[in-house]
């Protein structure tokens, strides 16, 4: 990406954010990966004045992590979707779907987890 | 005489639902197009009355997945017999492009049987004005199930013979 | 004759303090429906022998005591009582006009009476056979509703020692003060009726004994007893100019003075709090937390139309005045205001309370256009009235019991569970809102009347639109689906019939408007020669009332929409081949077909909750009380003011 | 028998009058949008054909007050054709009114419920309004009834043409078009789909329908008795009213019903004050 | 106070697309909001695992009908940029050219719809019917009315004669004159402006802590179109973002309006410039596989849209990822809605020019 | 009001906008991909076009030289008319017609048999994407 990527951890993301939100960022949206069978890639990306930036928070896709939905309440829908698609959790969400953003009791795959069962379904 | 008017009011007097079931939008701004100047379905007595319980024919665009086949369904049993079903659009048919996609079921014939399918992607609002008209000649055929389905019944209905279309 | 009478005002005090002393339930209960069952004989028998009765031959004492004299004696010791519970309940404003009214009882008493001429005290013309027969018979259908109904409450209550003999004391007495006070002809005695009846309503009020129980009845007190201070005001002055206290004197005076038409507007002023019109409504609204026999009985089909009773009564000697004109604007305020307010509420007994004043209000609109069509309006909606919401409080009660509220919003759906109270309560809701019942030719009528007063007519035009709101919705929620063959609700026997008897009472009596009007009302007008020459309406065949200004053809529209309701409903029957299903909830309703649950937000079930609009931002008490009080007010001191600059004719 | 000939010209008439006009309210509505529009006999299809749809219903009381309302209609219109008493006309025409709004309040379906609150809430704007005309009508004529404004000499429409305005008002709520098309409206583009009559179906809808055409009649032959004294006169009046409605109604956004409340309450209450007032003048 | 639950959508007349609200009133104002998608979701990112690169631009060109063009054009350049193809000028003329009339079509069926949710039947027909101009300039230049499939990585499949350019500044002068019939009515009509001025406010604050896009944002005052980039021929144009201050519906209403008249310059530029243009290449040759990951945004009819691609080298990209202007629209929607009255909610929904399939996809 | 006022009474008095469809039938523009056809005689089984389809709708069987499409699933993108190399596939303007049950666009042709081995291998081998990329027509 030619924009900046700035990586950032589960702990301080809260912070992080609220940071840039300070600093006057406008929250565009959050995009989810998986970087192999395990991790995944949260990015968060801003915008100020047409010029963006990015966050990435790489993690264990079946560690809780913290949902930012404090900082720019925005973002609780784009936090769902990743639950749905990703089947992370985030702790916090307000309002929590729990994975029912999307995906009805008839898809128990974990969509973008491939050869994931979602067990952790219905919670 | 009197089943032949009431034939003729019906094929006169198609008013149809439209359900977007989880279409691009493609084929629903030409459904909706087809209300409009240009394409004017209100000359065949077409309204479009947004309410399964007015309604005589379904407009279906879209491909059906896992949260709105249970609408789809509902809607379709709210309808009052006689009815029929158009499917709209490569996504009704067959769920078009996305048919693999993990949330697409497939056509809408997959929930609820379809009386005419109207391919193209987005269906044209002529292919849509054609479709109905088929769609037509079969509200003409549809005779009413008097003792199967859950609805069927028959006091104000009165039994027609398949006379074939047109 | 006397015989009658005695029956009518004495059996029920005689009876009431049986009553009190009994403890045994069976016998209150045979007692209270012998009463009744008297009473309501006993008036239809006065009815029969005719319609006007000066009752000459009645003893003028009793046990050597004069009858005056014992009902001086009475109205000072009941003075003194309430005097007691004012102190009691350390109410200002009671001790202050209940101290006044007795000084100047005293003083009128003692120093300005003098003998005059005599004259038989009670006396009776259509219009009072009118009420006691309302009096006695719906009164009594309402007494022995209240006894099922009592014996519930108390359970609810779960009260140790029974209250019901004190509860039936009163409602028994109150039925003989009332057809004592619309059979008076001595002032003076129509005052002590009217004072019972307050103390009746009081004691009432309070009866259940809550907190709130207690502040109302207060409330009511002091509101009713500056309407008797008021009342005892009126005849004062009347005394001084005509130097009489015969009621038919008064009446028949013609060409009122300024002072006298003063004394009028304070009768007229006593009927307001009696009737609870504005500003007095709070206390009927707050009256609602008596049981609600008491309700249907003093507030709303037969006290507070002693209070409508009264202008009526007086109406004619101020015809053609500013008093009246004054009256017609003040009533039609009130049917507009309360009408409004009615919108805003949701509580059952409140919506009831409301449209009692509010009718009360278009009563006394017609008694202040004093002509003859709009004293027939007056009339007929006095009788209507006191049936429809008579029933209305008996159904209202009933189903409280059963689903343990009062507010329409719970009743959603009531011919679910309680199938026959709900169509009853329809048949009640309708009959106070369409045709062909009796209520709306009375508005017709009331209607033409005020037709020529441009600012009369459209209060009450705006009036009736908003009742339709208030009614409609009540009775389109009612409403609702029933599995076949499910049995009817169960029911205790007097409840049912007393609900039974006077909802067919409202449909018939409405078919027969034609006869009531022609043989109770009609020969009223001979005694009234101030009011305009010609008779109102003329009964035409097939029962068209009809006028000069239009005609309502009773047995026409009756039979149409009766006959059309009747068939509707076969039709209804017969739609067995109709194939039930949900309502339309977007395509996502779950669940049973007539619950209305449909599948929200995270795949949870949401019920489709109803809710009519109270509309509190227009018409809510918040909103309008207060500035509909100051109109009223002043519509009144405009009123007063107009009556005593002297008989301008408006 | 000449009450029996003009009530079966009401029964008969009557739907057939409201019908076409329908049609042409329909063709014309097209012609303004550009459009060709279905056939002049399209209502009456329409009405054949929800009779021959399957009967659906959520309880039976919508279908009593489906009957009652068509009945209350036709009455109405029986009465009118009978010359009687305006008023009584009125309180008759209100039976349907109040049926209407039961019907819809007899489901549990939120868009019925609040489709009927909003009816009350035009019943409510519309109901003083017709009553004060009918007031100016016997200040004018001295008497309620249709045959004196029949014999009456002159047009109404010099004495009160504010009233008529008025009732122009109560004309547009009672056809339901733009701008007060909120209880229910002629398609469903609506936030609350048809209002009070979305959980009427098929045969009952059709009843609803029938009603509303001779709802239709009875109100324009209401506007007939401005200019009763000359049969072109009536005509001309007619047309233009209903012209003019339909300009009104594709020249308007809906309104909501607290404008409506506001609005039609204020101009309406003057008109016909100033109207009744300029009378006693 | 009576609560009124009512469940608004997803079948629902007004609503054209499945989502549900629920919806609580009191007395018509509403208290409570609550939406529920899930009715359009397909699942069409994950095609992205199951088609070669060149085939993901048809998919996601289906992702919405509407701006179906500016979709893939958003995934070609974000590819192109990843890859590192230039694309010849005619065909970034070309690209823009066809953007341009797809806002302007997107902006008319919105202009109608939002008529028609304040029950403005004949405007909306009068608006559909110009649409159709524009429809027929598609179906002319691309062969197909709506989803015209013109783009492939590295530029455009199809090209405008000199002829049809005519024809096209013919009938922008038509368009012009058609949209300047309706605006009165549109942007001074009483009722109209009663049904549009000062409901659902949005202070330029909140629109930009909620991450309002597109219209939204520029109706509550804030000048961001993601054409100032310069993407495509927009670097080589005259024009200013159409911002209004006032963030309620009417300001979206005149904004859109704005932007279609906008639309129209911006279309007489291009054809100025593709009459320069000498070059007749249309596309860029393709040669390798996509590899690493690229952000790429694009100013569509409802705003900016995102795309986030990655890809490591095989046929198939890794990650598509889309995230479109109503999906950033939705929580300014919410935070609008509570305290309006029912019959305003069409109007706010419509006022952010909803589009369901695309925010879920 | 007053300006809506105009524009309808213009519409009353000027002719329709209706396209009286299906009485009257438009000229199609050319170019407009009404519905995909083939020339099955000129098709050479290479399967380009199959592989193209983002839609995945047409099977090529060079064996028994079948060609299959699935009308119902086709999006009428053009993106294997654009590759077919013998231009076998095409376009005709008028849009496809209604019906009433699925059914295949099912050809049977003549796989050509002498070339068949460079064709397979040139499919198997990295086709380069965009060698048709200017327009169809
Ligand atoms: S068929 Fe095409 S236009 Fe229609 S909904 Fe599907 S993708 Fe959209
Ligand atoms: S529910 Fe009725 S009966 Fe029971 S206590 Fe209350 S008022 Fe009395
Ligand atoms: S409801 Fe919608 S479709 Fe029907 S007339 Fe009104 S605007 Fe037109
Ligand atoms: S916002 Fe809607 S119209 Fe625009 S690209 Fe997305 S889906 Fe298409
Ligand atoms: S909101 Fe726009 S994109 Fe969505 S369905 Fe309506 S018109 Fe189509
Ligand atoms: S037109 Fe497109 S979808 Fe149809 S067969 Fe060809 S490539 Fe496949
Ligand atoms: S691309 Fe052309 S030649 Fe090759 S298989 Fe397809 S149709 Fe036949
Ligand atoms: S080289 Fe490729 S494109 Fe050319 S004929 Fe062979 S398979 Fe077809």
């Amino acid at each position: 990406m030619k924009e900046p990527v700035i990586d950032v951890t589960p702990a301080a993301v809260g912070n992080e954010v609220r940071q840039m939100k300070d600093a006057g960022w406008r929250l565009v949206g959050l995009s989810g990966a998986m970087v192999d069978d395990e991790q995944i890639d949260i990015l968060y990306h801003f915008d100020k004045d047409l010029t963006l930036s990015h966050f990435r928070l790489r993690a264990p896709r079946t560690a809780p992590l913290p949902s930012i939905s404090a900082v720019y309440s925005a973002a609780f829908l784009g936090e769902n979707e990743l639950q749905d698609l990703f089947a992370v959790r985030f702790e916090n969400l307000v309002p929590d779907f729990k994975r029912t953003l999307y995906l009805e009791e008839e898809i128990t795959t974990i969509p973008f987890a491939t050869n994931v069962k979602a067990a952790e379904k219905k919670t | 005489m009197f089943d032949a008017l009431v034939t003729r009011a019906r094929v006169k007097s198609p008013w149809v639902l439209h359900f977007d079931c989880g279409s691009c939008n493609g084929c629903d701004i030409e459904t909706l197009a087809c209300l409009t100047p240009m394409y004017d379905i209100e000359r065949f007595g077409m309204i479009n009355v947004g309410n399964p319980k007015h309604a005589d024919v379904l407009l279906v665009t879209g491909t059906v997945n896992h949260r709105n086949k249970k609408v789809l369904q509902a809607l379709y049993e709210e309808m009052p017999d006689p009815k029929v079903v158009i499917a709209i659009g490569a996504c009704g048919l067959s769920g078009g492009v996305f048919r693999d996609a993990y949330n697409v079921v497939g056509g809408v014939d997959r929930v609820i049987p379809v009386d005419v399918y109207v391919p193209g992607c987005p269906a044209r609002p002529e292919a849509i004005i054609d479709g109905v008209v088929a769609a037509l000649g079969k509200l003409r055929q549809k005779a009413v199930p008097t003792a199967a389905g859950a609805g069927g019944n028959g006091r104000f209905h009165p039994r027609m013979k398949a006379t074939g279309s047109s | 004759m006397s015989n009658l009478v005695l029956l009518l005002v004495v059996l029920p005090f005689v009876a009431a303090a049986a009553i009190y002393g009994l403890r045994a339930a069976a016998l209150r209960s045979g007692l209270v429906m012998l009463t009744g069952g008297v009473l309501a004989v006993a008036s239809v028998v006065l009815l029969a022998r005719g319609l006007e009765h000066d009752f000459t031959g009645l003893p003028t004492a009793v046990l050597g005591v004069a009858w005056d004299t014992l009902i001086t004696v009475a109205d000072f010791a009941l003075l003194g009582v309430i005097l007691l519970w004012g102190l009691r309940r350390k109410s200002a404003l009671v001790v202050l006009f209940t101290a006044a009214q007795l000084v100047l009882l005293a003083i009128f008493e003692r120093f300005v009476l003098e003998p005059g001429p005599a004259f038989a005290p009670l006396y009776a013309d259509s219009l009072s056979l009118i009420l006691v027969l309302i009096i006695s018979i719906v009164g009594s259908i309402i007494c022995i509703y209240g006894l099922p109904y009592m014996r519930i409450h108390e359970e609810h209550l779960a009260l140790r020692r029974s209250r019901q003999p004190e509860f039936f004391f009163y409602m028994i007495l109150f039925l003989g003060a009332m057809n004592g006070l619309v059979l008076a002809r001595n002032l003076l005695w129509f005052y002590f009726f009217f004072e019972v009846t307050t103390f009746c309503s009081f004691m009432l009020i309070q009866h259940d004994r809550t907190e709130e129980a207690i502040r109302n009845a207060t409330r009511a007190l002091w509101m009713n007893s500056l309407g008797g201070l008021a009342f005892l005001l009126g005849v004062v002055i009347a005394y001084g100019e005509l130097g009489t206290i015969d009621m038919l004197a008064v009446v028949q005076s013609g060409s009122p003075t300024g002072v006298l038409l003063g004394a009028l507007g304070l009768l007229a002023v006593a009927g307001f709090t009696k009737a609870a019109q504005l500003p007095f409504q709070s206390w009927l609204l707050g009256a609602m937390v008596a049981p609600t026999p008491v309700s249907a009985l003093l507030h709303s089909s037969t006290m507070v139309k002693a209070g409508v009773y009264v202008v009526l009564r007086f109406a004619p000697a101020f015809a053609g005045t500013a008093l009246s004109t004054g009256l017609a604007l003040c009533g039609g305020f009130t049917f507009l205001a309360c009408a409004a307010l009615a919108i805003g509420q949701s509580n059952g007994k409140r919506i009831l309370a409301y449209s009692t004043v509010s009718n009360l209000g278009l009563i006394l609109a017609c008694a202040g256009i004093n002509t003859k069509a709009a004293f027939t309006a007056a009339v007929l909606l006095i009788v209507f009235h006191a049936l429809s919401k008579g029933l209305l409080f008996l159904c209202v009660g009933s189903i409280e019991q059963e689903i343990g509220s009062r507010n329409v919003e719970d009743m959603r759906g009531l011919f679910h569970r309680m199938p026959r109270t709900a169509v009853i309560t329809i048949t009640g809701i309708l009959s106070m809102l369409l045709p062909p019942f009796g209520v709306l030719v009375s508005k017709w009528l009331a209607i033409q009347a005020a037709a020529e007063n441009i600012v009369v007519v459209t209060l009450v035009a705006l009036g009736s639109a908003l009742t339709v709101v208030y009614w409609a919705r009540w009775a389109g929620l009612l409403m609702g689906s029933r599995k076949a063959g499910a049995p009817w609700e169960s029911q205790p026997l007097l409840t049912r019939g007393a609900l039974a008897v006077l909802c067919g009472a409202v449909v018939v009596l409405s078919l027969l408007t034609p006869v009531v009007y022609g043989e109770l009302i009609l020969p009223m007008f001979a005694a009234m020669p101030a009011l305009d020459a010609a008779a109102p309406l003329e009964v035409g065949a097939g029962g068209v009332l009809g006028g000069p200004m239009g005609a309502f053809a009773v047995y026409p529209v009756f039979v149409v929409l009766v006959v059309g309701l009747l068939a509707a409903v076969l039709f209804m029957r017969r739609t067995g081949r109709t194939r039930y299903t949900h309502p339309y909830l977007s395509g996502i309703h779950v669940g049973e077909r007539d619950a209305g649950v449909f599948r929200g937000p995270m795949n949870l079930p949401v019920t489709a909750e109803l809710g009519n609009y109270y509309l509190a931002t227009i018409f809510g008490e918040a909103r309008l009380t207060r500035s509909a009080n100051l109109a009223a007010i002043v519509l009144i001191l405009l009123m007063m003011g107009l009556a005593m600059k002297g008989g301008v004719p408006s | 028998m000449k009450i029996a000939l003009l009530t079966l010209a009401g029964l008969v008439l009557a739907p057939l009058a409201g019908g076409l006009l329908a049609g042409v309210d329909r063709k014309v509505t097209a012609w303004l949008q550009s459009r060709k529009g279905p056939p002049i006999i399209q209502p009456f299809y329409d009405l054949i054909k929800l009779f021959a749809k399957e009967k659906l219903a959520v309880n039976p009381w919508q279908v009593l007050c489906a009957w009652v309302y068509l009945m209350a209609a036709v009455f109405s219109v029986v009465l009118f054709f009978n010359q009687a008493d305006l008023l009584l006309l009125f309180f008759v025409q209100a039976v349907g009114a109040v049926f209407l709004v039961m019907g819809a309040l007899s489901v549990p379906s939120p868009y019925s419920q609040v489709g009927a609150q909003r009816e009350l809430l035009q019943v409510l704007t519309y109901e003083p309004l017709l009553m004060l005309v009918f007031v100016g009508i016997y200040q004018v004529t001295g008497s309620f009834r249709i045959s004196s404004v029949l014999d009456h000499p002159r047009p109404l429409l010099l004495e009160l043409p504010l009233l008529y305005l008025v009732l122009t008002y109560a004309l547009t709520i009672k056809l339901r078009k733009s701008p007060f098309d909120f209880s229910t409206s002629h398609h469903a583009h609506q936030e609350l789909v048809r209002g009070v009559l979305t959980e009427y179906s098929g045969p009952f809808l059709g009843l609803v329908e029938l009603a509303h055409w001779y709802e239709t009649v009875l109100i324009l032959g209401l506007c007939a008795l401005f200019w009763a004294t000359s049969v072109p006169g009536m005509a001309i009046l007619l047309g233009a009213t209903y012209f003019l409605e339909l300009l009104v109604d594709n020249t308007m956004a809906r309104m909501t019903w607290r404008w409506m409340l506001r609005y039609v309450w204020t101009v309406g209450l003057v008109l016909a004050f100033t109207n009744l007032l300029w009378l006693h003048l | 106070m009576a609560r009124t639950v009512i469940p608004f959508g997803p079948q629902h007349p007004v609503l054209p697309e499945p989502i549900h609200l629920k919806l609580v009133v009191e007395d018509e104002i509403v208290q409570e909001a609550i939406p529920a998608l899930g009715y359009v979701h397909r699942g069409l990112e994950m095609l992205a695992q199951k088609r070669d690169f060149h085939q993901m631009v048809q998919v996601v060109e289906r992702i919405c009908g509407i701006c179906s063009m500016i979709h893939s054009l958003c995934y070609c350049q974000g590819i192109e940029e990843m890859m590192g193809i230039e694309v010849p000028r005619r065909a970034r003329l070309l690209r823009t050219l066809w953007s341009e009339l797809h806002r302007s079509h997107s902006h008319l069926l919105w202009l109608g719809l939002f008529a028609d949710s304040f029950g403005f039947e004949s405007l909306f027909m009068q608006l559909w019917r110009i649409r159709e101009r524009i429809l027929d300039l598609n179906e002319a230049t691309a062969g197909n009315r709506v989803i015209v499939s013109v783009n492939v990585i590295g530029g455009v499949r199809a090209e405008i004669s000199e002829e049809q350019q005519r024809w096209i500044l013919g009938e922008m002068a038509g368009f012009e004159r058609d949209m300047n019939r309706i605006r009165s009515t549109l942007l001074e009509d009483y009722t109209v402006k009663s049904r549009t001025v000062g409901k659902g406010v949005l202070t330029r604050e909140m629109a930009y802590e909620l991450g309002a896009a597109g219209p939204v944002l520029r109706g509550s005052g804030i000048a961001q179109d993601m054409r100032q980039l310069g993407y495509a021929a927009y670097g080589d144009l005259d024009f200013e973002p159409v911002v209004e201050a006032a963030g309620d519906a009417y300001a979206r209403c005149k904004v859109r309006f704005g932007e279609v008249m906008q639309s129209i310059r911006l279309v007489r530029q291009i054809l100025g410039e593709l009459a320069k243009e000498t070059d007749p290449a249309l596309a860029a040759k393709v040669k390798g596989r996509p590899e690493g990951e690229v952000v790429c945004r694009v100013e569509q009819p409802r705003g900016e849209c995102l795309y986030y691609l990655k890809g490591s080298g095989k046929p198939q990209l890794d990650r598509v990822r889309v995230r479109t202007p109503t999906f950033a629209n939705v929580p300014p929607l919410l935070a609008m809605l509570p305290g309006v009255e029912l019959a305003d909610v069409p109007v706010l929904v419509l006022s952010i020019d909803p589009c369901i399939s695309c925010t879920e996809r | 009001m007053f300006r809506m006022t105009l524009n309808v009474l213009r519409n009353l008095f000027t002719p329709k906008a209706t396209r009286l469809y299906p009485a009257r039938v438009r000229e199609p523009f050319a170019g407009y991909r009404g519905q995909l056809e083939i020339h099955i005689e000129d098709c050479i089984f290479c399967g380009l076009c199959a592989r193209k389809c983002p839609a995945l709708c047409i099977a090529v069987d060079i064996k028994t030289g079948k060609w299959e499409c699935d009308p119902f699933a086709c999006v009428y993108c053009g993106i294997c008319a654009d590759h077919c190399p013998t231009d076998a596939l095409f376009f005709a303007d008028r849009h496809r017609a209604p019906a009433e049950k699925h059914s295949l666009m099912s050809y049977t042709g003549q796989p050509p048999k002498k070339k068949e081995k460079s064709v397979a291998a040139t499919a198997g081998s990295e086709a380069p994407a965009n060698r048709k990329s200017a327009p169809a027509d």
